[in-house]
């Protein structure tokens, strides 16, 4: 039971990382600042949710998993509200999105 | 494995300290600081300090970041573009240069010798930590942290809350009579970022309760969830939601002032029991529960009102 | 080296440097930033130091929690001693 | 020994924190009733304390009822008790001073009150604090206050000298709590009682650099020469009674920091900074001299002046083996404090006056403003060291002891001081007693307040012929 718990706890964290480098890369390399939102997003939803629910699998209680868990929701709530922010700063400063390398 | 991170944490806090000192642009300056508070948050953690770690994210990074920023929006919504890049340009004068290269000098030479210090550094003579683990049983509470803050050094945050108040009282101090106060400038308010703070006001609120009542036994307490409740503020301010305190009428006054008054009041009624703060061990806990829920209401009032009472500069 | 020493060590690298920042003739605000780094590098050796066994210890943990909140009072002056030195500023500019 | 509810060092604390903070909630202008009410419940308490002492030697208090290290513990001796008693005497009689100077309901002083009472707070919870950290959340206090009092005038050049101070007084305490954290590293205890007995002459270097680093930030503090140059603005700069408590005591609170820790934790790294500080001592009278004879206006010139005496204070080190060299030190931090206290107090009636603060403009005060000019005078003769002042006698045993020790450049630097203080003294005391130029309107201001500048340069004469108590209190807990 706990190797299970283990396994699927360390495959949930590798998913996560893998999130977390491909939305930093995308941070990095990415060509404006739209696009690179678009990266962000994918590690704070995914990336996190992943690395979470692997930790929760290994707390000691299920007070702490849920405490672990609850953490995904708020910080969905917030990285949401700032992406949307940022856009829409971007937007009225009439920074124009990249359409390819001509542009 | 874990030490090549230490590492990395540390190198990267210098890397982020030295490009917050030395970037050209102030607005760069200041988001990388905030990076740097949360590195230190980090830091704080890895050193097995979840009270600071709470307290640097919080304070350090959150409120200090938050008041720098509004600062820098003030200074820069005026008319007059201020060069803001300009302290890092070249030196004048050849005495500015020497005077820089002598700083300079010395700031080298006082970082090596530092660091020999903590080369060569003996043993400590005394152990705090047996003798706080061994009173802790008649402090009150069972986290050594809130033991050492409420109870056997006090005295020490009895001094820095006034210490808090006194920041209150020189802004107010050095504010005109008629000057306006910050209103958080042109752009209206984001829809969602108005919408998220409303609906996080509660929950904020609450976790604010929670940190406090958890600071008896494990990290967290009056420090903490009053920053949770100030930001709270703060959040509910630059999304228009709350406006700047023109002024800061009776009630806010004595809000602000009122856990100082219980804290000192408390250690001045416990000098019967033959010294300032000497709780007797049966009523400790209670009393430090007491002053600690007093000083999260004033310590939240007194930090929001530190980023609410600033003034415009336009 | 333990973890405690590594900090305590950078620490030192960070109390200096903002030492320096705060020092030189910046802007004010960049002085602002110097001392918060300054007292940010003073904590991490206090600690650390008192951490060099590698064991928590709580008094050095209190002092900062002291420590921080008198550099956020010290921060919120000195920002409302700028600001309100712009302002008078932008109201009658150049007399200096 | 406890004392319960009646324990004068609890209550020295406690009393300037309750009136500060009542006087915030009383709102902007409100609490001077208060705040004098305080100030003389301390005085009381100051003297009851020092009457003590004479009685029963040194007396502690354990905070919290733990024992040092693990609690804080207050500490007074005959040095602290002195030093409390100048502090509660002097913040008395300008807040005295300071309920004329600012009328009721203006916004000038609209924060003054709760200002002055956290300050006063921070200085005595500075002097009765035998706790390396707790000394540095005193040392903020003190700091952030003053800081605060220059600001709140509100005007460009006060504030751009608050913020010069701020940065000044920040990297003092910064340094200063470096140093804190090296020696807890090295000990692992802040406590005084518990660390002196450990420093020997050859400390790890940890300990030698806590030692340097702690002195260098409070010579900053102190505003030593040549880390003045924050002073003279914000002295000079700020209305009179904050002028004057800056200079009579905030510099001084720091100065018996430095004696504290040089006396006891640090008595055998001293020998090695002596002379040191004697030299930037030198140099202080001479530079702050000379620009106190060079500044066109009388509040720089006093705000030089106070660079000028601070030197004095630091000739003390390499004599300190000798019993005389600490009453001489005492003496005139005492005599400085309450003729710099009288000079700004009465400076502060000048400007009220004549609404100027340029020392040309004194032309004819004399005749005009007698009292006042009389206190000016009087205050003059203490910093020139003129008998029967307390100047004098402090100048007198420093002498005495220079002369003994055959310490012959010090010699000549007390007796070059004195002539130049004499030279910027009579400064203005000539350009006073010129016949006016023009008759200028001048505005009524209250006796009172020229009455409490004359009671305080007054006291700095005085004090040198009750120089048998003070040199009584002050040997309580040294060996002699």
């Amino acid at each position: 039971m706990t190797a299970l718990l283990d396994a699927s706890s360390l495959v949930l964290l590798a998913i996560g990382a893998l999130f977390f480098a491909a939305g930093t890369i995308g941070l990095l390399r990415f060509p404006d600042v739209y696009t690179r939102l678009h990266a962000l997003a994918k590690v704070d939803t995914l990336g996190l949710g992943c690395v979470l629910l692997g930790l929760a699998l290994q707390a000691d209680n299920l007070a702490q998993a849920l405490k672990l868990l609850l953490i995904w929701p708020l910080v969905l709530a917030a990285s949401a509200t700032v992406g949307y922010a940022i856009a829409r700063r971007a937007q009225q400063i009439s920074m124009r999105p990249w359409r390819g390398d001509d542009a | 494995m874990i030490l090549a991170f230490d590492a990395l944490l540390a190198l990267g806090l210098v890397w982020c300290a030295w490009r917050a000192l030395s970037v050209r642009d102030l607005t760069h300056a200041v988001v990388q600081f905030v990076v740097f508070g949360l590195l230190l948050a980090l830091a704080w953690a890895r050193l097995a300090a979840p009270d600071i770690a709470l307290a640097e994210a919080a304070i350090g990074a959150g409120l200090t970041g938050a008041l720098l920023l509004d600062s820098l929006r003030a200074s820069n919504a005026g008319a007059a573009p201020s060069p803001s890049g300009a302290d890092i340009a070249v030196p004048t004068s050849n005495l500015a240069g020497a005077v820089r290269l002598a700083v300079w000098a010395a700031a080298v030479v006082v970082g090596a010798a530092l660091l020999l210090a903590i080369a060569t550094l003996p043993p400590p003579l005394i152990d705090l930590r047996a003798q706080v683990a061994g009173a802790l049983g008649a402090s009150g509470v069972s986290h050594a942290v809130t033991a050492v803050l409420l109870n056997f050094r006090g005295y020490d945050t009895l001094l820095e809350v006034v210490v808090l108040l006194l920041a209150l009282l020189g802004l107010l101090a050095c504010r005109g009579e008629h000057d306006p106060v910050a209103t958080a400038a042109d752009a209206p308010a984001e829809p969602l970022a108005r919408a998220l703070s409303r609906r996080a006001t509660p929950v904020l609120t609450l976790t604010a309760v929670y940190v406090l009542w958890a600071g008896t036994t494990q990290p967290g307490g009056a420090f903490q969830a009053a920053a949770l409740l100030a930001a709270t503020a703060v959040l509910l301010h630059i999304t228009r939601i709350v406006p700047a305190w023109e002024r800061l009428g009776f009630a806010r006054r004595l809000g602000a002032a009122a856990g100082v008054l219980l804290f000192l009041g408390i250690a001045a009624a416990l000098l019967a029991e033959g010294a300032l703060l000497r709780y007797p061990p049966a009523y400790a806990g209670s009393l430090i529960l007491l002053i600690e829920s007093g000083l999260t209401v004033s310590l939240a009032l007194i930090l929001a009102a530190l980023f609410l009472c600033q003034t415009e500069t336009q | 080296m333990s973890t405690g020493l590594l900090y305590a060590a950078a620490g030192a690298m960070l109390f200096v440097l903002g030492a320096t920042a705060l020092i030189l003739p910046l802007a004010p605000l960049r002085r602002v930033l110097g001392f918060n780094v300054m007292g940010s590098g003073a904590f991490l050796l206090l600690v650390g130091l008192a951490q060099r066994d590698g064991a928590a210890d709580a008094v050095p943990q209190a002092m900062v929690l002291t420590g921080i909140v008198v550099s956020v009072a010290a921060t919120a002056l000195a920002l409302a001693i700028i600001r309100r030195i712009a302002a008078l500023e932008r109201k009658a500019p150049a007399d200096d | 020994m406890t004392d319960g509810l009646a324990d004068p060092l609890a209550w020295l604390v406690l009393l300037p924190l309750f009136w500060a903070v009542l006087a915030f909630i009383a709102g902007p202008g409100r609490g001077a009733g208060l705040a004098l009410a305080g100030m003389l419940a301390q005085t009381g308490w100051a003297l009851h304390l020092a009457g003590t002492l004479l009685v029963g030697g040194p007396r502690e208090h354990a905070v919290g009822g733990w024992a040092a290290p693990l609690g804080i513990a207050l500490a007074v001796d005959g040095l602290s008790a002195l030093m409390l008693l100048l502090v509660q005497a002097v913040a008395l009689l300008v807040l005295l001073y300071a309920r004329g100077y600012y009328p009721r309901g203006s916004a000038d002083g609209a924060y003054f009150w709760p200002l002055a009472g956290c300050l006063v707070g921070g200085m005595n919870a500075l002097l009765v604090s035998a706790d390396l950290f707790n000394l540095y959340v005193g040392l903020e206090l003190i700091g952030l206050s003053a800081v605060s009092l220059v600001a709140a005038s509100g005007d460009v050049q006060p504030l751009r000298a608050a913020l010069r101070y701020l940065f000044a007084t920040l990297l003092g305490s910064g340094a200063y709590l470096l140093g804190v954290a090296l020696i807890y590293a090295s000990y692992g205890s802040v406590s005084l009682s518990t660390l002196t007995p450990l420093i020997e002459a050859q400390p790890p270097l940890s300990v030698q650099l806590a030692a340097a680093l702690m002195l260098a930030g409070l010579l900053l503090k102190t505003a030593l020469f040549p880390l003045h140059y924050w002073l003279p603005p914000a002295h000079g700069g700020a209305p009179a009674p904050v002028s004057a408590l800056l200079s009579a005591l905030v510099v001084k609170a720091s100065f018996y920091l430095i004696l504290r820790l040089g006396l006891g934790l640090y008595a055998p790294l001293m020998d090695a900074a002596a002379a040191l500080l004697a030299v930037l001592g030198a140099g202080a009278i001479l530079w702050g001299s000379w620009q106190a004879f060079r500044s066109i206006r009388l509040k720089m010139l006093i705000a030089y002046s106070t660079v000028a005496q601070l030197g004095y204070l630091f000739l003390i080190f390499p004599l300190l083996d000798r019993p005389d060299a600490l009453q001489a030190g005492l003496l005139h931090t005492t005599a400085h404090a309450l003729a710099k206290a009288g000079m700004f107090t009465a400076a502060g009636v000048v400007v009220k006056a004549t609404g100027s603060d340029l020392i040309n403009g004194l032309s004819g005060a004399a005749s005009r403003l007698p009292l006042t000019l009389f206190a000016l005078a009087l205050a003059g003769m203490t910093l020139m060291g003129l008998p029967p002042s307390a100047g004098f006698l402090a100048k007198w045993l420093l002498l005495g002891a220079a002369i003994d020790a055959g310490q012959w450049p010090l010699v000549l630097i007390i007796l070059a001081g004195g002539l130049l203080a004499a030279v910027y003294v009579f400064r203005v005391l000539r350009q006073a007693f010129m016949p006016a130029q023009r008759e200028g309107a001048i505005v009524h201001v209250s006796r009172r307040m020229q009455w409490l500048a004359f009671v305080l340069a007054a006291a700095s004469v005085a004090l040198g012929l009750r120089a048998v108590e003070f040199v009584q209190l002050l040997g309580v807990g040294w060996q002699q």
